[in-house]
């Protein structure tokens, strides 16, 4: 069966970033398709390259980068949430003249449209909500 | 798009103290702009999103009631209030604005089996 | 029908009635997170009104970390990650209620 | 005597409770934020139970935001950030609800 | 540090779902490092903290009662929790570790008025 | 009177962070002292030199660096809770070996004990909370 993922939640500071994640590598274990993760709202901070948990917890990131590696995962980080927030790619990064860049390999930045476009694809969508 | 998915969107949160309100909004407009069967449902404290008069500058915020009045230009005119919260809070529908259709709790579970997906905010 | 998801504890009365109040006949609520919280015998009561044909699922790894497994209420059914995708599976669609 | 803050919609009845419980003599309770919502006149009735000489005060921006400088209860005192500063010097501690 | 402040620190969020408690004990050890008198309330959600037998591995966290065991090591031991709270969830205080001191509503508004500082979490 | 503030909000996704400016504004107007604000939790998103708000929406971290230069003020943002977030300063960005850092010009990482010592130090401590 084809899922699609909302993550709203921070990680670190809400248990559903982590449950997500679990949720994810659970289904593709099991032999599920996983069409997109859409990170929103202050769930965009899952995709900053410069979190830098201590070793004895999960890297949340790192895991989803993982996960996508396995499975050539999709993972959507909502641009108009992500760039108020202060996660940038390159190309953003120039735009606001920013010194640098944070969105982790692996993660992309773009619109509202791939959400709509992932309910669309999708015979499930879940949220994991803040 | 392959398929219209029918989507209920429903607002259980306050506006303005937390972002899920404007959140949900940028949501059912962009599935508006894809032609997307859209309904939203206003619940719990996401009713005084439709309550008029909001006045948000000295709080640093747009009114969310002017983005609201952005929906009927992408077809989304579907919209629905739960009666019991309108209830507790002394709410009457004619002090709402963007004219929501008042539902009880059969009615909700109705539109929730009646659409595909539901997102929650 | 539909699975619910609920990740509130039960001191967010609000969320907790407004899901109980959405489950129609053949819906499923799974309780995550801090929601395993109203598995104890002391909130049943407030699981009396919903249709009897509503299944009610807790997740495991979060009764385990509240230490809930010994004290829960036995009309829950407990099920691991792989019971929550099976679930999610089984049902037409997913409502997170948060 | 304290200044009490509380930023929490009337939905979020545990918290409401908590801080009104919270209340002692000669407190200040501050509604701020989504809190200003519990003015309405229909969660008049939730106050009645706090002590005679506990001020109730709400935030104007807040009330303004929100629509309900016109709807709100008229035992809520209206205050601009400055009467919120003054309200935190005159208390001798501020205990923030959220 | 000028002067020793007493600090009530109130604990109302469950366990795990949010990092309140954690970010809350944090708080207290350091005050407590700093041999500041430090009073700790468990009340509404926050009383599961208190609870035994957590094991929190498979959520990907630490468990927090072993945390809250190293309180004593910083001569940290007014522990209080909410009498109704209990209640209300069907707990008994002989469920709970830590040994907190049952208190009322009387008691709670005493706690905050016999502090110089309160902290909510 | 001597303040201290502590913020555990996350800007843009709850309305506290601006209460907490705002509040903070007012008592410097009103020629009261700030001590130190300490930045806490989801709060430690405040200290980010990476967010890029729209032109017309406040821009909080900006804000709260206007404050600082005009006030003298003491922003800390509790290290152990950036670190995990991924706000780092050059220090920190070098330990953890990430390409860049994004912690703001005006704030500073430190730990707990700066929440001590502005307990300690101040007539009145107010949260602002998430």
């Amino acid at each position: 069966m084809k899922f699609s993922i909302i993550v709203q939640a921070a990680p670190y500071s809400c248990q559903s970033a982590e449950t997500a994640y679990r949720f994810a590598k659970t289904l593709l274990d099991t032999g599920h398709d996983l069409h997109r993760v859409f990170f929103y709202g202050d769930g965009v901070h899952t995709g900053s390259a410069f979190a830098s948990p201590p070793q004895d917890e999960p890297n949340i990131p790192a895991n989803w980068q993982a996960l996508a590696a396995d499975h050539d995962l999709d993972l959507v980080v909502c641009i108009a949430a992500a760039v108020r927030r202060g996660v940038l790619d390159d190309t953003e990064a120039g735009r606001y003249s920013k010194s640098g860049s944070n969105l982790a390999a692996g993660f992309e930045l773009s619109g509202l449209g791939q959400l709509a476009d992932a309910i669309a694809q999708s015979d499930r969508v879940i949220t994991f909500g803040a | 798009m392959s398929d219209k998915k029918k989507v209920l969107i429903i607002n259980r949160r306050a506006p303005y103290g937390r972002s899920n309100a404007r959140d949900s909004l940028d949501v059912a407009l962009t599935c508006g702009v894809f032609e997307m069967p859209i309904s939203l449902l206003f619940a719990d404290d996401g009713v005084f999103q439709l309550l008029g008069g909001h006045q948000a500058k000295d709080i640093g915020q747009k009114n969310l009631s002017a983005n609201l009045a952005a929906l009927p230009m992408y077809d989304i005119d579907q919209l629905f209030v739960c009666e019991s919260s309108l209830n507790t809070h002394g709410l009457a529908s004619d002090q709402l604005d963007h004219n929501p259709t008042v539902v009880d709790h059969n009615a909700i579970q109705q539109l929730i089996q009646s659409h595909d997906v539901v997102l929650t905010f | 029908m539909a699975l619910h998801t609920l990740n509130q504890p039960p001191g967010n009365t609000q969320c907790l009635e407004r899901c109980l109040n959405a489950l129609s006949d053949g819906d499923a609520l799974l309780l995550i997170e801090d929601g395993v919280l109203a598995t104890l015998p002391a909130h049943a009561s407030r699981f009396d009104a919903i249709a009897a044909n509503v299944s009610l699922f807790a997740l495991q790894a979060d009764l385990d970390a509240r230490g809930l497994n010994v004290l829960k209420d036995a009309r829950f059914t407990v099920v691991d990650d792989g019971g929550f995708v099976d679930l999610a599976c089984e049902q037409d669609k997913v409502v997170s209620w948060y």
